[in-house]
């Protein structure tokens, strides 16, 4: 029970310490350049996604279907402030990003004081195509670039270049790190205790003199800064180029499925879910190209059949295993445990 | 299912995975051929215009495969479907872009001029040359500053000077135009965007009211739109439309009243597939046509005989066979292979690299007899490359829809490139700056 | 003027035709309290299917009553495989299953249907016509003839039926109506039948107006503010929120968007409905549970 | 001694229903008063009022000096009013410590900023909170069950937590609503002990719900009768057994 952690208040150290000797030094002594920017990075940055929304929705009970939103808004500040404000330094930039994102969070978090449930989800939509449609109606955003798409800005640190597959998963990979040690602060402080109090009851966290209006809009305003950071890393350190269009429903869905499927209330999990999203199509495809199915139809009708199987997957998990894949997983690590220990 | 076998199920599917990914990665069938990465999109909004394009291409190598392949090398062509995102688009570049199964990859077609204008940037750094057959960035042209990238035969700007032509004819001549309403109404992304400069330009030569409006990704919706083209009581509408937003367009144009025949479709809008679907509504609307529709050419009539006939075809309604984007996909198929035999005159008889590949994109030159050699003739027109020049001599009829087929109403016609020349090489200049990179000195 | 009043009527026509695909959703919501993302599938499935039907020579009769039977078993197979075993789950859960069933539903018909775009001729002209200086489309008419019956006809048969009864008893109570035999299974069953007629025939007016394809299935997009005004349970909501969209929608696109350079349809809707919102926390319509602690 | 809190002519209606009919009373500080009544009396929406979860229709409020016709929970809570629900409203995912910990918020002082990155006011602020969070618990007995997740615990143990989170903030008044609902006569006899424990240890004020007129008799030094929203009784436990329109009304129908 990740709540229960809430007590335990100091990680343990030698996972730590094992998690960062390989996330900075295994896997980029493994990894080839095709590991490293098709999977591994969309990885790490979806499931940072999922990490933002999940403290809104699976720590303080809030939905929103809009998460794509804020990805978008610290994408585009990113690339504004580079090209706006010379000599400002990648983490500033990146910093500086979420707290726009965070801003924008707060505006758009403020309908929750008064909404709940599925209304609250629906109105989160209009953050989704407003700003969509504001980045790319005003070309001043993407710098007047005819095809609306904003580039990746030369990337480094100390002149130190991340260009590279493995600069930008470094990059990428320390953001990760950092984020999940500011979310594991959150959920063990104070604001993450309310958070969940109010999660499981409002009016009982009402009564007993929880601030629950003013913990919601932060509750939206750090959920939108892990998203606006993530935006910045899915535009440069993964895709390199991007329109608004990148973050469309498709994405909030996606970060939403993340969250489900790597399990409500959790950190790592949403990585887990991430990997699933990101590596499903991905392998189904290359399962199709294997095992040479081209007498089911063309390329077309074979993706519409990994679309089928894609759905349906998500609805199996969604029944078999209401927790997400981090319970699967724990209760896995549980029952070897249990095997060679009697 | 036991805890324990659900977790072996896992760990082995996993493995599974893992290996399946390695392993065709590392696998090296095609070695010694030509690897052709196609990105295509058979599904989402944009597929109808994408599904015929993909048979003229598979079509096509079928065809010249069978034949024992480009000077004895074989296109091995690898499909990876886009669903029209640039993320899909993303990773089947970063899966392709070395190469794949001991295939060496020359040249990218990139199909979209959305994925051109994304994939652009990474395609510099890793210098791989990017073609895009009447599609791209218009100031790509520039080789100097755009050394990978080839908006081959057909440009935006050029087309939007063509539609300025055509009106001007049917006016009575250029003097005519001053006072005119021409709207254009365009699809909300690079591609629709292309047009606004040069309408810009035109509008202030020839004194003609330029009227920009936008529908937004993918226009399934144009009420408010043609309400306002008619309010605004437009004489032309220059239609800039893709997927979904063609027919949708034509249909809303006769619910508000405004005439097919004053409707001139972009070169991506002008298809059996943009106009049939909107029925009558589609009858004497206009389109600019870069890809002639038929089956009569000789190398039509080829592929009817070995690849249609034999059942072998990529399309699964054969009604569709030399339709505009068939045809589309065919001329790219012949460009992509001609480029080949280009690099292969230099470089010998194998598959070509990516730096060989640039060279032969570079040196191009697909002459009259050529394209008679090929049996294209009236299929292409001759097509010559320089390194400062990427684009050709691009030129395009208008055409029309009859509600069963198109048919020329024009020759070719070639519109007044010169006009935009220093509107486009000021752009490549400022993008260069923008980038950081030095142009290139002229070279041969 | 005329223009303004033109803008306006085309608007309300539009919004009936949202309301339209709102109102399956309204079914759905009160029977079963899952807010399905599948209904735009729904209605992207059943119009592919009738315009592949007719398009194979089947009469229209034929295939409209073919392509009623195969939304019917998509009915009984989502009931089985989806909401019977997610019985008793969260709401977030339901929802996301049907956007996962969104995935199956559409990549089946495609899958099997293939992927271009149909014209879907209903024998209607959509052709603007000119009432009093107003240019209004015979096909609009046609079109709000429709719903309106379609509306009359749900609310008879809601009203009049023991099924329609059992309905209500469900939405209002589900365990009291369960406690009097009821059976959920069955209600679930029919209700998933009806939305998918539902869809059906907002699948042929949605179809014919843009041409049978993918970007069908986006409609439902265009539902969720509908339902954000008038309430998620309410059909009467559905109708007023269909108007209040299609209305304001088309007036901002015209008088809105030139002064932002572009179409603002996109999300206009949405923030409209939020506005509504903070105003009205549950919609039109929609009833605000009391809290009991 | 003087009134903690006074009731002036409040009103309650849900959808024309009166559920609280011009009611009046007062409860003197450090005392133990009991709302007895039939189900549907109108007691826990009362309750409701007093901590502003509902808004009354008419009337006036005072409490502690100050009045109010509405108030907002949380600005109840601030003002040292604590309760617990008549139906489990712990928050159920968390552990009974954490639980009692959030009953503690409205002592914190420390910003969300410092809370997150543990800097300035949040360590004194952490340690407090255990301490506090501890006492609780031990003066409870919950010490066996402080880690564990609160939806595991038994009915009565839940209610018992229940009552810790809402002491742990040290309220002025404590508002009851059926403490001892669902236990049996052992559990409810040890509940009552805990009640009177509080009431004497703490000197909190407390008004509580309850039906098991015998318990309440014994535990309360003040009883308010309710019928329909009305006030039939109010007085001490002696004087309300020997009224003889609430030995007619309720006392005489009830065991």
């Amino acid at each position: 029970m990740p709540s229960g952690l809430l007590s335990r208040l100091d990680a343990p150290l030698l996972p730590i310490v094992a998690g960062l000797l390989v996330t900075f030094a295994v896997i980029p002594a493994m990894a080839d350049d095709y590991w490293l920017s098709s999977i591994i990075i969309p990885t790490l940055v979806m499931g940072l996604a999922g990490i933002g929304l999940n403290l809104l929705q699976g720590y303080a009970g809030l939905v929103s279907l809009g998460s794509a939103a804020f990805m978008l808004i610290g994408a585009f500040s990113a690339y504004n402030l580079i090209l706006r404000v010379p000599g400002l330094p990648l983490p500033l930039v990146l910093l500086i990003s979420g707290l726009i994102a965070a801003a924008a969070g707060v505006v758009f978090g403020l309908p929750s004081l008064r909404i709940r449930g599925f209304y609250l989800g629906a109105s989160t939509l209009g953050a989704q195509f407003f700003f969509e449609w504001l980045f790319s109606n005003f070309t001043w955003f993407s710098n007047d670039s005819q095809s609306l798409t904003i580039s990746a800005p030369r990337l480094e640190i100390l002149g130190y270049s991340l260009q590279s597959p493995l600069g930008r998963y470094f990059l990428a990979a320390s953001v990760t790190v950092l984020l999940i040690g500011l979310a594991f602060l959150i959920v063990r402080s104070r604001l993450g205790r309310e958070w969940m109090a109010i999660r499981d009851m409002e009016t009982a966290a009402s009564v007993l003199g929880i601030r629950v209006a003013r913990r919601k809009l932060q509750a939206y305003a750090i959920s939108s800064f892990f998203l606006g950071v993530t935006g910045v890393l899915w535009a440069f350190a993964y895709l390199g180029t991007s329109d608004a269009h990148t973050f469309n429903l498709d994405k909030s869905f996606q970060v939403l499925f993340i969250v489900l499927i790597g399990g409500v209330a959790t950190i790592f999990g949403n990585f887990l879910g991430a990997a699933f999203i990101v590596l499903t199509p991905i392998l189904l495809d290359r399962v199709v190209l294997a095992a040479d199915l081209s007498f089911l139809g063309d390329q077309g009708a074979l993706t519409n059949l990994q679309r089928i199987i894609f759905g349906a997957i998500i609805i199996l998990l969604l029944i078999k295993e209401p927790d997400g894949l981090s319970a699967l997983l724990r209760r896995a690590r549980q029952a070897v445990r249990n095997r060679y220990a009697g | 299912m036991s805890l324990l076998s659900k977790t072996l199920a896992l760990a082995t599917s996993a493995l599974i995975a893992a290996a399946t990914l390695t392993s065709v990665a590392q696998a090296d069938e095609a070695t010694g051929q030509q690897l052709f990465p196609l990105f295509s999109y058979r599904t989402g909004p944009y597929a109808p215009s994408g599904i015929p394009q993909w048979a003229g291409y598979r079509d096509y190598f079928n065809y010249i495969n069978e034949k024992g392949g480009v000077n004895g090398v074989k296109i091995f062509v690898q499909e990876c479907e886009t669903a029209y995102t640039l993320e899909r688009a993303f990773e089947c570049y970063e899966r392709y872009k070395n190469g794949y199964a001991g295939a060496p990859v020359a040249v990218l077609f990139t199909t979209s001029s959305g994925f051109d204008a994304a994939i652009s940037d990474k395609a510099r750094l890793d210098k791989l040359p990017i073609i895009s057959v009447a599609g791209g960035r218009g100031d790509a042209v520039d080789g100097s500053v755009f050394p990978y990238q080839f908006p081959l035969l057909f440009d935006y700007w050029t087309e939007a000077s063509i539609v300025i032509e055509h009106i001007a004819n049917q006016a009575g001549g250029y003097d005519k135009l001053n006072g005119l309403k021409i709207a254009t109404l365009y699809h909300d992304s690079g591609y629709g965007r292309e047009t606004i400069q040069p309408m810009a330009i035109l509008s202030e030569k020839y004194g003609f009211e330029n009227i920009q409006i936008a529908v937004p990704h993918p226009g399934e919706q144009q009420q408010a739109q043609w309400q306002q083209i008619k309010r605004a009581g437009v004489d032309w509408v220059f239609f800039r439309a893709w997927g979904v937003m063609s027919p949708v367009g034509l249909k809303t144009a006769a619910r508000v009243g405004f005439p097919a025949d004053r409707i001139i479709g972009d070169i991506w809008t002008g298809s059996e597939e943009d106009a049939r679907p909107a029925g009558a509504a589609a009858k004497n609307y206009l389109a600019v046509s870069v890809f002639p529709s038929g089956t009569d050419f000789e190398i039509t009539k080829e592929l009817k005989k070995n690849v249609i006939d034999a059942g072998k075809g990529d399309l699964k309604d054969v009604s569709k066979f030399g339709s505009v984007y068939y045809n589309a996909g065919l001329v790219q198929a012949i460009i992509y292979t001609e480029i080949l035999r280009t690099g292969q005159k230099k470089f010998g008889n194998r598959p070509l690299t990516k730096e060989e590949g640039q060279w032969a994109a570079e040196h191009l030159d697909i002459t009259a007899e050529r394209i008679a050699e090929l049996g294209a003739t009236g299929l292409l027109s001759p097509l010559k490359i320089t390194p400062q020049d990427h684009e050709g001599d691009p030129a395009a009829k208008i055409v029309q829809w009859d509600g069963q087929k198109w048919n020329a109403v024009t020759d070719w016609l070639k519109g007044d490139r010169p006009l935009f020349r220093d509107a486009i090489y000021a752009r490549a200049a400022a993008y260069a700056k923008e980038k950081g990179i030095e142009p290139r000195q002229a070279q041969n | 003027m005329s223009f303004f009043l033109e803008t306006l009527i085309t608007g309300l026509f539009a919004g009936l035709m949202y309301a339209l695909v709102a109102i399956g959703f309204v079914l759905i919501y009160k029977a079963s309290g899952v807010f399905n993302f599948a209904q735009g599938a729904m209605v992207f499935l059943a119009a592919l299917a009738f315009v592949t039907l007719v398009e194979h020579g089947f009469p229209f009769w034929i295939a409209f009553l073919a392509t009623a039977a195969l939304m019917v078993v998509v009915a009984i197979l989502v009931e089985a495989l989806v909401l019977r075993p997610l019985r008793n789950r969260d709401s977030l859960t339901l929802f996301m299953a049907t956007l996962g069933l969104s995935f199956v539903i559409d990549g089946t018909a495609q899958f099997f249907l293939g992927t271009d775009v149909h014209m879907l001729d209903l024998g209607i002209d959509d052709i603007a016509e000119d009432y009093a200086g107003i240019l209004i489309s015979h096909f609009d008419i046609v079109a709000s003839l429709i719903v309106v019956t379609l509306v009359a006809v749900l609310a008879i048969v809601f009203s009049k039926t023991r099924m329609g009864v059992s309905l209500r008893a469900v939405a209002d109570d589900t365990l009291a109506a369960q406690s009097i035999g009821i059976r959920l299974p069955v209600i679930w069953r029919i209700v998933w039948s009806v939305a998918g007629l539902v869809a059906l025939v907002a699948g042929l007016l949605w179809g014919a107006r843009q041409g049978v394809q993918f970007s069908l299935s986006l409609i439902t997009l265009k539902a969720l503010p509908v339902l954000i005004i008038g309430g998620f349970s309410s059909i009467p909501g559905a109708i007023a929120g269909g108007l209040i969209v299609g209305a304001s929608e088309a007036l901002a696109d015209i008088y809105l968007g030139p002064l932002v350079n572009g179409s603002v349809s996109t999300w206009f809707a949405y923030i409209l409905a939020v506005a509504f919102l903070l105003i009205r926390p549950a919609g039109l319509f929609g009833d605000r549970d009391i809290e009991r602690v | 001694m003087s009134d903690l809190l006074q009731l002036r002519d409040v009103s309650l209606s849900f959808k024309g229903v009166k559920a609280v009919n011009a009611l009046s009373f007062s409860v003197a500080t450090g005392e133990i008063c009991a709302l007895i009544g039939p189900n549907g009396a109108g007691k826990s929406s009362l309750l409701n009022v007093i901590n502003g979860v509902y808004r009354a229709d008419t009337g006036d409020i005072v409490f502690n000096g100050a009045r109010f016709g509405a108030i907002h929970p949380q600005k109840a809570a601030l003002l040292g009013i604590g309760r617990t629900f008549q139906h489990n409203a712990l928050f159920h995912r968390l552990t009974v410590r954490e639980n009692v910990l959030a009953g503690l918020s409205r002592r914190g002082t420390a910003t969300f900023l410092e809370n997150i990155f543990r800097f300035g006011r949040d360590g004194a602020e952490r340690r407090r909170f255990i301490d506090r969070a501890d006492e609780i618990i031990a003066f409870l007995h919950l010490d066996r069950h402080a880690e564990t997740v609160v939806s595991k615990l038994s009915y009565g143990m839940q209610k018992r937590v229940d009552l810790a989170r809402a002491l742990a903030a040290a309220p002025k008044l404590l508002l009851l609503d059926e403490p001892m609902a669902g236990m049996n006569q052992e559990e409810k006899q040890e509940m009552s002990r805990v009640i009177a424990e509080v009431n004497r240890s703490f000197g909190t004020t407390i008004v509580l719900i309850e039906h098991d007129v015998g318990i309440v008799l014994n535990l309360a030094s003040h009883v308010v009768v309710l019928d329909y929203g009305r006030k039939v009784a109010d007085g001490t436990p002696d004087e309300v057994r020997n009224n003889p329109d609430v030995i007619a009304a309720y006392l005489g129908t009830v065991h």
